[in-house]
């Protein structure tokens, strides 16, 4: 069935991907998201918009991103050649900022005033923040309480670029908190908000659009490696936290029906223990934040809470599309663990002299494993979808060093 | 469609006065304490009972119901015990309809076959799914359909006259109009601005109406009882059981329907 | 005189720029020294060596920069055209690591397995750290105990990506203490052992030699402002601590000579006041750390000490080359106060999204100055040297913003 | 060329015995001890006495040198005042060489003319700037040649023989050969390395030949003498001022020259 799918299709005009998707809100939010799914449409045939979009990421963000060939890593595996997408050189530090470059220029289209986004680790709130003071915008994030507390310094650029920050104190008082209250603040300010989403998850349009403002790292990949290898990757692999940062660069090689792709999802201290975030690997499917999707759930339907070591990662849902790709068995989905995580941080810095985001490491870890069991000739993408100067605390921690 | 919906509001329309519909979380504070509220309701001066299936992540709600939610499933509560006490409820009360609100995926992860038939059977008379907008309602709506149950959608601020159509056309029990712009507990609306919604529905169905409002007072109950088919009070009365952490179930019970009897809305 | 000049002749071969510059070390370094301009020389004669090194800025430091059009900042000051150089968005966030490639490669090229470098920021440091677990180098990094007091994440980076930090005690426990005692290092470690100078100063070669790492800054400049303009910026304006990333605008435009530039110094509390590291406004000509330039001096030749809010403008001496591009006129050095760079902080955050370091904002603080003064058809290119991701501690306790 | 340097050695070499220089920071601990030192110096067996001008920045020092540095900097010494220490030790001593060893900067600072001219006048032989290597050394020539002062050149284990020349060419009064990789007071080289270099040496050049081999008690310097025209003690006497921060200045003076006495050198 994988075989006859053309990917470009989806999702459908409802924001369907098969039985995931759609809009999951309550009428208080359907006017203004249906609002969002028009403007966009409208927006992505005004060839302007993309142009606009083009000129920020070349002279503002800095694409493209290198793909960078990592000798060291792959000597170290011994097998596949691991080439790093490198995410982490664009301004703010993640590809995050892909997605906040598009929204924006959304929401100015739609003469909106004020943006509202939720973030996790502060680092989809930097991003807002940062196009907000670009573009003068009124901006607002909700963050967990709990995630400003271990995220100070995230919290400090955003109050600098003139964010307010609102600390979301109800339930684990984490990102799915965080992302409550954003909905309630925007529901409530109907006329003049618009609400950034930082994930290829949520309602439709949002799994979508967030997507296409990040397929730009798969487009990119896929002439860069052209560029050097004159031939396509065999595998590409990338983190799933929300899964926007994997599904950019999935989604270009979608309909290359021999490129296998893996998303890495957060095992925390193991999916046995239940305290992890992997919803794809140890969820099933309902309804969350707007969206049918694999959720973290128990069996009374309640949302359980997320666990990992990354903060960006720690959430218990996943775009609507990865659970698509997962049923119908064109991704695959697999979960690394927190101390494999800090292990491939101290391997992929010390080998190759780039912190990766504890995010990203999810990723490359994985990629090690089975860069072993290729041969040579083969090739591995990985989307190091973040730098890790915003972990170094963290991983101290771990590590028992005093900063 | 059930008949106790309908037939409550014939009997109001008849009786020439306005619905009060209370709404309280199933298993807030407890099992017990929430099921004595609930049989309590009618003789208050409920006419329609509205029962919050909790969940942990109420996205629509403000802090009042998102912690009534906390309270409730801290306590235990779960989709199959809210039935049970509707069953338990139904053993002395065949006349007053209830109404369950809830999100949808305590439903959904219940099996949505499955619940319409076991809400049915403990004498549930309509659902509203908070995060089921027409859009997406077909998947619910043939289920309940089957059981005899209503499906009973939102219409708010935001709903244009182009939207209202769609959030009609499968409406069924009454129309639920959220006069207030964003979450529960949120500012009220103007009565001017009820007026001129409930005159703009009035355009689109036969179907009673039923506004929330986010009433905090009788005061308010009496300005604006008249001004539609049936008057929601939800925020106003689950704060009561907020504020009575101290107190014994005893005490909290007859807080809630002291403060229930004071809305009971009489003859226009 | 300064008409006549071409300025692709300097240094000559001793390393002088006119009186400046030279090779003022022990004789126990001087074989050493000999031996690092020697092989220099011979790289830039091998096609490959700026092969390599173009190859890892594409690949790895994520060049080019961007040139980007600050409009809002344009707007802000209301006559010319402000363009910053985003130097901020490199591998490891800022111009230093041009330089590490560059010197990390030769280093290679001597068969050396040691790296030893100084810090002050610890920018520099972590640059070093960086090539030397690409390249799979022993790294040991000098920093004056009070640096590390006060930069820890930067510490912990360089730990991590297997780096020695070695506490400087001596006199002011700073840079140039740090500076002294890798000199000292090296002398000891005389066969296996490269001393990574980490700014355009210090004894020949190294300021020609970090000079020429950095040019690509200019050139990538002339043409990315060619591209966007169609014609060449009319002034240049960059920070100088030691000077390598003013020198690697200014030089690929030093001869034209219509096109003004200025270097700008840290007037620290005020120059006035003498707690300041600006030697080209307050300092005269001396001999410091290997090299005869301008100096921060007393009255009998010792050396001051520097002050600045930015560690990384924290130095009393300054690259030879800029002290003879000073004395004929060729450049212009101003020097901006702390508070100003702090004001500019917050201006560039809030109206660009972009957190500049403090050293750069020295840069902007002084276009922003000049650019009300000059008509809207002018082009002012500013060198973001970096990202201010490690200030915002300093930019927070200033602020009395408790992290 | 001065006499008293020329003369010194030649001395020396009648006496068949080498010499010893010793070396001491000017104005450490301050003004008036050094001075005392620097006085008493001769009678305790130095045959020529190396003074250090302080500097804030002294990169080619071991911790040791920089301290003493350091606290003459802090008791307030300065050039000036180094020349004038020079001066009135001259007042009683017309015979002992002494060479000014120092950093560049501050000479610089001063004017290199008015310093040389100064030197000259307050009695200094000759003058060691440790980061003044030959290629760079023309500008001091000259001033220090017209005024009779000998420019005094550091030969290491890494001057190679291609090197040895240059180093040589402008050397007046001796050749200063450290043989210790790296700063003043490092680890110490070997018998065998020494008698191996000075050879070399000893083939490219007529100039008397000083040992710097950081030498730490007397049993060393018996060891060592007879390799070289004369051996250069430093860290470890100042060391003993270091040590001494407790004492009087009178009990430093004798504490010093007592270890310099357990130094001095015999005939072969
Ligand atoms: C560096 C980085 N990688 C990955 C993620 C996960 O998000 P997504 O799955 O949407 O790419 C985050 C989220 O904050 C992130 O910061
Ligand atoms: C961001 C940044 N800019 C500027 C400087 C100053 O150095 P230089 O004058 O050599 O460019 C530093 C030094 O650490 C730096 O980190």
């Amino acid at each position: 069935m994988t075989n006859s799918i053309n990917y470009n299709s989806f999702p459908d005009k409802k924001g369907h991907f098969g039985i995931y998707g759609g809009f999951f809100v309550a009428e208080t939010l359907m006017p203004l998201i249906l609002k969002v799914a028009d403007a966009y449409e409208k927006a992505t045939k005004d060839p302007s918009f993309q142009e606009e979009i083009d000129y920020y990421f070349k002279h503002y963000v800095g694409r493209p991103s290198p793909l960078y060939f990592a000798k060291r890593l792959t000597e170290k595996c011994g097998g596949a050649k691991i080439y790093l997408k490198r995410e982490d050189l664009n301004h703010t530090g993640a590809h995050k900022i892909n997605n906040s470059i598009g929204q924006i220029l959304l929401a100015k289209r739609m003469g909106k005033k004020r943006i509202i986004a939720e973030t996790g680790a502060g680092q989809h709130g930097v991003a807002v923040a940062t196009v907000c003071a670009l573009f003068d915008m009124q901006c607002v994030i909700f963050m967990g309480a709990v995630d400003i507390e271990r995220q100070k310094p995230n919290v400090f650029r955003m109050k600098l670029l003139g964010a307010e920050v609102r600390p979301s104190k109800s339930g684990s008082a984490t990102l799915k908190d965080a992302i409550n209250d954003a909905m309630r603040d925007w529901v409530a300010n109907v006329d003049d908000t618009y609400y950034m989403f930082g994930t290829a998850a949520g309602p439709h349009p949002f799994p979508m659009m967030v997507r296409d403002f990040h397929t730009v790292i798969g487009r990119e990949v896929k002439q860069q490696i052209i560029e050097q290898e004159n031939k396509l990757p065999d595998v590409l692999v990338a983190c799933v936290g929300g899964g926007s940062n994997a599904i950019g660069l999935f989604r270009p090689f979608l309909n290359n029906k021999e490129i296998k792709m893996i998303g890495v999802e957060a095992a925390g201290k193991g999916l046995e223990t239940g305290l992890h975030s992997a919803p794809l690997n140890d969820g099933s499917a309902g309804i969350l934040h707007g969206s049918r999707t694999y959720i973290m759930q128990d069996d009374d339907g309640q949302i359980k809470n997320a666990h990992s070591i990354s903060a960006g990662l720690n959430y218990p849902g996943i775009g609507a599309e990865h659970s698509w790709l997962k049923d119908i068995e064109r991704a695959e989905y697999v979960a690394v663990k927190d101390d494999e995580a800090l292990k491939t941080f101290s391997e992929v810095t010390r080998l190759e002299g780039i912190l990766p985001a504890l995010e990203s490491c999810h990723a490359v870890s994985h990629a090690m494993k089975i860069a072993k069991n290729m041969t040579s000739d083969k090739i591995i993408v990985v989307n190091l979808s973040g730098r890790g100067d915003k972990d170094v605390d963290t991983v101290a921690k771990f590590m028992g060093v005093d900063l | 469609m059930t008949e106790r919906i309908k037939n409550r509001f014939e009997a109001l329309k008849k009786e020439g006065r306005s619905g009060l519909i209370t709404f309280t979380t199933a298993g807030d504070p407890d099992f017990e304490t929430s099921l004595e509220i609930l049989k309590s309701l009618p003789k208050a001066g409920a006419d329609l009972i509205e029962l919050g299936i909790p969940f942990s992540d109420p996205i629509a709600d403000g802090k009042a119901i998102q912690e009534a939610s906390q309270r409730a499933l801290k306590a235990g509560m779960n989709v199959k015990r809210v039935l049970d006490m509707v069953s338990i409820f139904r053993e002395n009360d065949k006349e007053t309809p209830i109404i369950l609100m809830g999100y949808y995926n305590p439903v959904y992860k219940y099996g949505v076959d499955a619940f319409a038939k076991d809400a049915a059977k403990a004498g549930v008379d309509g659902l509203i799914i908070v995060d089921v907008p027409p859009e997406e309602a077909d998947e619910l709506l043939i289920p309940l359909k089957k059981n005899n149950l209503d499906m009973i959608f939102l219409a708010t601020q935001t709903t244009d006259d182009e939207r209202l159509p769609k959030v009609l056309k499968n409406a069924g029990g009454f129309i639920y109009y959220v006069s207030i712009a964003g979450i529960t507990g949120a500012a009220s609306a103007s009565e001017d601005a009820i007026k001129t919604a409930v005159k703009r529905l009035r355009k689109y169905t036969k179907l009673p109406i039923a506004v929330d409002f986010d009433i905090k007072t009788p005061k308010q109950v009496k300005a604006v009882a008249n001004l539609a088919d049936a008057i929601v009070v939800g925020s106003a009365i689950v704060k009561i059981i907020e504020d009575s952490k101290e107190l014994s179930k005893q005490e909290i019970v007859g807080k809630v329907l002291e403060f229930v009897k004071t809305l009971a809305i009489d003859k226009k």
